[in-house]
């Protein structure tokens, strides 16, 4: 007869024992943490920075292309050589000497022979060259940056001889991780994650820290290395924490708690909120994000035809206020742009065809180029082919609003000449889904990051061959673009180098079917209890990329840790406990009595 | 022995509201059977529900006694009137498919009247209720059944045993077979009179269908739009109605060996909301005169305890 | 009195259903007024006027872009109220033809739409929203579209119920009885039996409607650059006004869909209260 | 009870026949979409045509339709959801931990909510027409329409005020837990907030399904029959009225499931918990189709076998279903 009760009370218990077993699932899952944290707890204190937007997708080096995961690599592997901060010199990392023959064509790494790996193994010619024959399969993702090489040959166990096509060598030597080929040949580095989830080692890295604890969508946890070769630059720091956030909301707040350091993407909007705050430092940097508007310019791309139009695209360029845009979005941490190349990438070219903001200009233009009718909407029309509209749709990525909000202020600029701007946010997703592999869209408002600051590798968007199942956006096509990239490839000597991609960027400002708009500043937040910070690299100190920002970094007087009082957890756990005895003594003598 | 005195029920705010009774006098002798009939909206559930005091929230008793062996039972406190209820007085419900919680099983919902009033003993109360089963005429068989397993009639039985398990003095028994079949509420009524008989209880029977109740009952009272039409011994009523209400009444019902055409009686029941002035069966009553409609349904005394409330009669 | 004035007369005594109506109207007035009561235009922005704290020139404050907020959420009703009464239109059409059909044909129609109905009622709609909006692409239309397809399970469910019973009444054997077509007599005698219970049915999924939209347009998957009240709100927990504790960013767009489905669940709420004294459960 | 056997039988069947329909459809929904889940990865300008074709392999993208059909059920039901496109690891790799997360958030709250709502619903009930009635029924209509990522919001609003308690994530991050107790008390902290408003927003509607599934049956005659019988009011309630009246509630809970889960969702991006909801709102961004489908096809198969188990709990409870 009480069947039900019971049913419903055993629900209850169920639920109840579920909870905690979860509990303790999640305990045990992070107890595994906190092991290794705590064991190494003596080595130094511990800094939390939070990052928001991309994840860290795999920490496999030839599969991810996240930024983060770049930022954690590059603290835990060493490329052959590197960068100093200012991003110019090329510096020793795990090479400690190199000879360039450009006749030859080829390049001699002298390996540092103090060079070790974390788990002891000395780092030899084996590693670099099953690391970079990893990175030239077809599986790698940066296949395409050792595409330039022809051979990597050890010789000896501290030599490796590499033969490549042109000058341009340090976009390899300075982006492809040499990672332990005695650990990485018993796995499939085609499926490999990049750490071992099972095992208690995750990571043999050669860099200043080693990867301890990894949990997808939550955070990784990089830890001193002890045994790091390069005495000099031994980090002071014992633990970094990458914490991944969802939102710049969480991420905000959790650094206003204190239970984050760094953090970089702060929105221009409330850097004031910082900037008085003694708590915390605000540093603007200049940013390796790019943002454009890609026009369709593919001559059978289904996009709006008057944008194969030169003049049409000129209007448009002229017609855009992007110093408003900058102010009123960016609230001035935005510069704007004349190259596809960033001003912070080496090959950035400075002496381009611009274009000024001039809305009479833009007119002019258009009226010359026959677009001379309205349609009842205000919207021009060619004179002769009254089918010919200068109404347009551009994409715009949901997730960033601030791009939106560009977006919106770009469709009044234009109204103003007469050309209809529509502008519809998406996932990049169905962004993706609309500009490949038909070119269906007519503009896109996207941005790219040129992370590779030492190589013009954004130039190769605009290349025929990745127009349809590539990165071109703007379906460009240009044989005489195509060969002055073949011939940058071969060129043998910096200068030379220089000047080709600067004509490259000449032709592509000429023939616009970008229109760079501008590079926000990055903004990074950190508290005022770390000391020595760098933020020299474009990006600032917490935007990825930069290898001393936690080699360098000491931290000024201990963060005092979030205030957990042990005792006032016991009292607590107690009273729980007392609680819940009670209610369980209550329930049984209840049924008794019903009984 | 029950007497009602001037019972007055009223649905709704003070002031406002529906009078379902209005000014009832009944007198029910100990160990005799009591009939009341009417139609529906005629009070006559409202006067059970009063008796066990289970009027919904809405209702109030305005005015009246009630005496139960000289205690007036309106006056006893709620927690005293309670322990009464289900032990000296029980209820057989109308409609007996819904009487019974579906999730419980027989035995324990007839057991169930014993344990509420104080039989510790689970056991003890089961032997009782598989005693009264039997006594209702059900089976072993049926005992671990729940509702939904038993005919209309079986569950009727069911809750005549549920309401006498406790040997009450008063049975209230309103409309017990009105959704069962023909044969089945005789057999039912049969079990009512038996009980009746063997266990000496006062049963009040209420039902709508005249010949039923004045086949069952010693005493018979009729109502009309919440008040009182006529009250007497069944044969007088039966064989002399006074009231045009009870003689149309009669006049309705088809019977054997009669050959007196059947007439119905003519227009619509009483709107209680809005009752006619004086009289409320005045609109269809086809020996209305003018005075009707200021009767103040004074009680007109006829032979033998034999009262009835009409113009027709007296002064 | 015909059955609909009554229906009226109670609904004008039922202190939910008007408290419901008045609220209700109150947005449409504000949707359909907004353009001419609004102190600024909604596309105006200002570079040097970003996150205003309220102050008498702009009630709410201003946005990053420097617009004012008040015009921001006037505005917003226009958008929350067409998707919700499109889309609770599409659901409540759809669901009454299922419904219809799968209750008068019975036998293998029957079973086959309920069987499609016991899916879309089991299936977590939001999930399967979001999922289909990112896909789709965020207009209007197709968020429209897509709530609307994926809501009409639920309404398909009652009036099939209703329709078993109003199908063995007598008007409806007698119109079968001359030869009346199926569709005549679904469309002529069952609905307008059934389409008391449409009205209630049909206030909640507006409630539910908006909602969804509100929560598509958060989630990032609906179309974030219309003006709506999801839309600034996602904008205040993306720019931070909740971590600098901005109240008059966050709390009038979100007060505003609360307020309105609350009058839409209240007029439903009251229609359901007067066809059904007894109350039946509500709508799932 | 063969025919109980035969009702099993029937409900079970009914649930594979679900289960292969969400599958199939899962699959369509994802192939017929427009957009190949490969191509946000053009994006990379690392990326060569021969290594986006070792892609589509890998994906099975490449092949018959038909094929990819056939695999995918067979792999679904083998618990096998591919590799995702975004973490490039076994789907079922990301999935469990998250499912798991969020079941830490959801079991709670919604037995919570039950709880609460079974409770309030009772006394609206019982005061029905009263003004306590007008209350809570009107406040669970209130927490019924608030939107819960803007409640959700409001709460971190008044978190971040009073620095109360933490407003993201489900623990503190590399915090070196001296014990288990300290750890547990953690995770609590971190799941006040999500608690509270998921529990919330589901409260409303099982008061209001609680109320009303108890007025009907506070109608019924067998409880004016238990009150001649001498009952009091509690024990009515307590023997005759709530089990009647929780009965339909079962089914209701299991069938409004897909309800308590978009909440879920929406909590989850809310308050950044690192569950189910917050890797599908992730995935949807990262367009990593293998996570999204199988993401779907686990809720989906969860709540139609929830279900199953409500029918079958309510049959077993409810001997009309059990004996006839």
């Amino acid at each position: 007869m009480q069947k039900q009760r019971v049913v419903f009370r055993s629900i209850l218990i169920v639920a109840i024992m579920l909870l905690a077993s979860m509990a303790v699932i999640g305990q045990s899952a992070a107890g595994s943490a906190s092991q290794t944290a705590t064991s190494n707890a003596t080595t130094g204190q511990t800094i939390k920075v939070g990052w928001f937007g991309t994840y860290i997708d795999t920490l496999n080096p030839f599969l991810s292309y996240s930024e983060l995961t770049a930022w954690i690599n590059m603290n835990v592997y060493l490329p052959l050589v590197s960068y100093d901060a200012g991003n110019k010199t090329i510096v020793p990392a795990l090479a400690s000497s190199w000879d360039i023959n450009y006749a030859n064509h080829t390049v001699i790494f002298h390996l540092n022979p103090s060079a070790v790996w974390s788990d002891g193994v000395p780092v030899t010619s084996a590693d670099v060259v099953y690391s970079y024959n990893t990175a030239a399969q077809n599986y790698s993702f940066v296949a395409s940056e050792v595409s330039a090489i022809s051979s990597v040959k050890a010789i000896g166990t501290e030599t490796v001889m590499v033969t490549f096509s042109g000058v341009l060598w340090t976009m390899w030597a300075a982006s492809i991780f040499v990672v332990p080929a005695h650990v990485w040949s018993t796995v499939n580095a085609s499926t490999y994650a990049g750490y071992n989830s099972t095992g208690s080692q995750y990571f043999v890295g050669d860099g200043p820290f080693v990867l301890t604890n990894y949990v997808p969508n939550q955070y990784a946890q990089i830890e001193k290395n002890a045994k790091f070769f390069i005495r000099s630059e031994m980090p002071t720091i014992g633990t970094v924490i990458f914490e991944e956030f969802t939102s710049q909301s969480s991420a905000v707040s959790s650094l206003q708690a204190g239970s984050i350091q760094g953090l970089t993407g702060i929105l221009p909007a409330d850097v004031a909120n910082f900037q008085g705050n003694a708590k915390f430092n605000v540093t603007t940097s200049p940013s390796i994000e790019y943002f454009y508007l890609s026009i369709n310019v593919a001559p059978y791309g289904k996009g709006n035809p008057t944008l194969r139009n030169l003049s049409v695209r000129q209007a448009i360029a002229h017609a855009l206020n992007l110093t408003y845009i900058a102010d009123t979005v960016y609230h001035g941490y935005a510069t704007t742009l004349d190259s596809v190349l960033s001003p912070t990438n080496q090959y950035y070219w400075s002496n381009l065809t611009t274009y000024a903001y001039n809305p009479s200009l833009a007119n002019s233009l258009l009226n010359q180029s026959g677009f001379t009718t309205y349609t009842s909407g205000g919207i021009r029309e060619n004179a002769n082919n009254t089918s010919q509209q200068l109404s347009y749709t551009v994409l715009v990525p949901s997730g960033d609003s601030l791009e939106v909000d560009a977006a919106n202020i770009m469709a009044t600029n234009l109204s103003k000449i007469g050309i209809k701007l529509n502008v519809q946010a998406e996932t990049t997703g169905s962004m993706a889904a609309t500009i490949w592999p038909n070119l269906t869209q007519d503009m896109d408002l996207w941005d790219w990051f040129d992370n590779i600051q030492s190589a013009p590798q954004l130039l190769s968007v605009f290349l025929s061959n990745q127009v349809v199942t590539g990165t071109s956006d703007s379906g460009y096509t240009n044989t005489t673009y195509d060969n002055l990239w073949a011939k940058l490839l071969n060129a043998t000597s910096q200068a030379q180098a220089m000047a080709i991609s600067g004509q490259m960027q000449e032709m592509l400002a000429q023939q616009l079917p970008y229109i760079p708009l501008f590079s926000p500043s990055a903004i990074n937040v950190y508290s005022s209890t770390l000391t020595n910070i760098s933020s020299s690299y474009p990006g600032g100190p917490f935007g990825g990329l930069d290898y001393q920002t936690f080699t360098q970094l000491v931290v000024k007087s201990p963060s005092s840790p979030p205030s957990n009082n042990n005792t006032l957890y016991y009292i607590l756990g107690g009273v729980a406990v007392v609680i819940v005895a009670a209610a369980a003594v209550a329930v049984v003598a209840m049924r008794r009595r019903k009984a | 022995m029950i007497e009602v005195t001037d019972l007055t029920v009223r649905y709704g705010p003070a002031g406002g509201g529906v009078r379902a009774l209005e000014r009832i006098n009944i007198r029910i002798e100990e160990g005799s059977i009591f009939g009341i009939v009417g139609e529906s909206g005629s009070g006559k559930s409202t006067l059970a529900m009063t008796l066990m005091r289970l009027l919904p929230k809405s209702g109030t008793v305005e005015e009246g006694v009630i005496k139960l062996d000289g205690t007036d039972i309106l006056k006893l406190p709620d927690r005293e009137f309670r322990k009464m209820r289900g032990s000296t007085l029980s209820l057989v419900f109308q409609g007996a498919m819904n009487t019974l919680n579906p999730l419980i099983r027989i035995e324990d919902q007839v057991a169930e009247p014993l344990i509420l009033h104080g039989e510790q003993n689970r056991a003890k109360a089961i032997e009782k209720a598989h005693e009264t089963l039997q006594l209702v005429g059900l089976d072993s068989s049926t005992w671990r059944k729940y509702p939904h397993e038993l005919s209309g009639g079986m569950k009727q039985r069911a809750v005549i045993a549920s309401a006498i398990i406790t040997g009450p003095k008063v049975l209230i028994a309103d409309e017990p077979s009105t959704a069962l079949d023909v044969i089945t509420q005789v057999q039912i009524m049969n079990l009512l009179r038996t009980l009746q008989r063997t266990l000496k209880m006062t049963v009040i029977f209420i039902s709508h269908d005249f010949p039923l109740v004045s086949e069952m009952s010693d005493r018979i009272a009729i109502m009309y739009g919440g008040k009182l039409c006529e009250t007497g011994p069944n044969a007088l009523i039966l064989n002399r109605p006074l009231h045009p209400y009870t003689a149309g009444l009669i006049d309705s019902v088809p019977a054997v060996g009669r050959k007196k055409r059947i007439s119905a009686i003519q227009g619509d029941p009483v709107d209680m909301r809005n009752p006619p002035s004086g009289c409320r069966f005045r609109p269809r009553c086809t020996k209305a005169t003018d005075s009707c409609g200021s009767f103040d349904y004074t009680v007109t005394h006829a032979e033998n305890e034999h009262d009835v409330y009409c113009t027709l009669y007296g002064n | 009195m015909t059955e609909e004035q009554h229906f009226l007369k109670l609904f004008a005594h039922n202190l939910k259903g008007m408290t419901g109506l008045v609220i209700v109207l109150t947005f449409v007035m504000m949707g359909v007024l907004a353009p001419f009561v609004s102190p600024y235009s909604p596309y105006a922005t200002n570079p040097n006027a970003f996150l205003l704290s309220p102050r008498p020139s702009h009630p709410f404050g201003t946005n990053v872009l420097g617009q004012d907020l008040l015009t921001l959420d006037l505005y917003g009703a226009q958008i929350s109220l067409i998707v919700g009464l499109s889309s609770a239109a599409i659901a409540v059409g759809l669901g009454l033809v299922a419904g219809l059909f799968s209750g008068y044909f019975g036998g293998v129609v029957d079973e086959i739409i309920m069987r499609i109905v016991d899916f879309f009622i089991v299936i977590p709609a939001l999930v399967f929203m979001i999922i289909i909006a990112a896909l789709l692409g965020p207009s209007t239309v197709n968020v429209i579209l897509v709530i609307g397809m994926l809501s009409w399970a639920p309404t398909a469910r009652i009036i099939r119920s209703m329709v078993l019973s109003i199908r063995e009444w007598p008007f409806v054997e007698s119109a079968r009885a001359n030869n009346a077509g199926s569709l005549y007599i679904m469309f002529r005698h069952i609905f307008p039996n059934v389409s008391s219970v449409l009205y209630g049915n049909a206030m909640l999924a507006v409630a539910s409607a908006i909602f969804t939209q509100a929560a598509l347009v958060f989630l990032g998957v609906g179309n974030v650059t219309a003006i709506s009240w999801g839309g600034i709100i996602r904008e205040a927990y993306a720019t931070g006004a909740l971590t600098n504790g901005d109240l008059s960013y966050v709390l009038p767009p979100g007060f505003f869909i609360f307020i309105l489905i609350f009058g839409f669940i209240m007029i439903g709420y009251a229609i359901e209260e007067i066809l059904n004294p007894k109350l039946r459960l509500r709508r799932q | 009870m063969s025919e109980f056997g035969n009702y099993l039988l029937k409900r079970v069947a009914f649930a594979i026949l679900s289960i292969f329909i969400i599958i199939t459809f899962d699959f369509f929904l994802f192939r017929l979409m427009p957009g190949n889940p490969i191509e946000i990865l053009y994006r990379n300008p690392a990326l060569t045509s021969a290594q986006i074709a070792v892609l589509n392999r890998q994906f099975g993208l490449n092949l018959p339709l038909y094929q990819q059909y056939y695999l995918f059920i067979w792999n679904s039901l083998l618990g096998n959801y591919g590799i995702s496109i975004y973490y490039r690891t076994a789907v079922s790799q990301v999935l469990y931990p998250s499912l798991e997360n969020s079941l830490v958030l959801l079991v709670p709250a919604t037995t919570l909510a039950i709880l609460l709502g079974i409770m309030t619903g009772r006394i609206a009930a019982w005061r029905r027409g009263t003004v306590t009635d007008g209350f809570l029924t009107g406040s669970s209509m209130a927490l019924y329409s608030i939107p819960t990522f803007w409640l959700g919001e409001m709460l971190i609003l008044l978190a971040i005020a009073s620095s109360s308690f933490p407003v993201s994530g489900m623990y503190t991050i590399g915090e070196g837990f001296s014990n288990g107790f300290v750890q547990l008390f953690d995770l609590l902290r971190h799941l006040v907030l999500p608690l509270v408003t998921l529990t919330l927003v589901l409260y409303g509607q099982f008061t209001i399904i609680m109320r009303n599934s108890l007025i009907d049956v506070l109608d019924e005659d067998y409880i004016s029959f238990a009150r001649s019988k001498g009952a009091t009011e509690r024990y009515i309630m307590r023997k005759h009225a709530m089990p009647n009246a929780e009965l339909p509630m079962i089914s209701l809970i299991a069938v409004n499931l897909g309800l308590t889960v978009g909440g879920a969702i929406l909590t989850e991006v809310v308050f950044n918990w690192p569950g189910i909801g917050l890797l599908i709102y992730d995935s949807i961004n990262a367009r990593d189709y293998p996570v999204l489908q199988a993401a779907f096809l686990i809720v989906a198969i969860a709540i139609v076998l929830a279900n199953v188990v409500a029918d079958v709990l309510y049959s077993y409870l409810d001997p009309r279903i059990r004996y006839s």
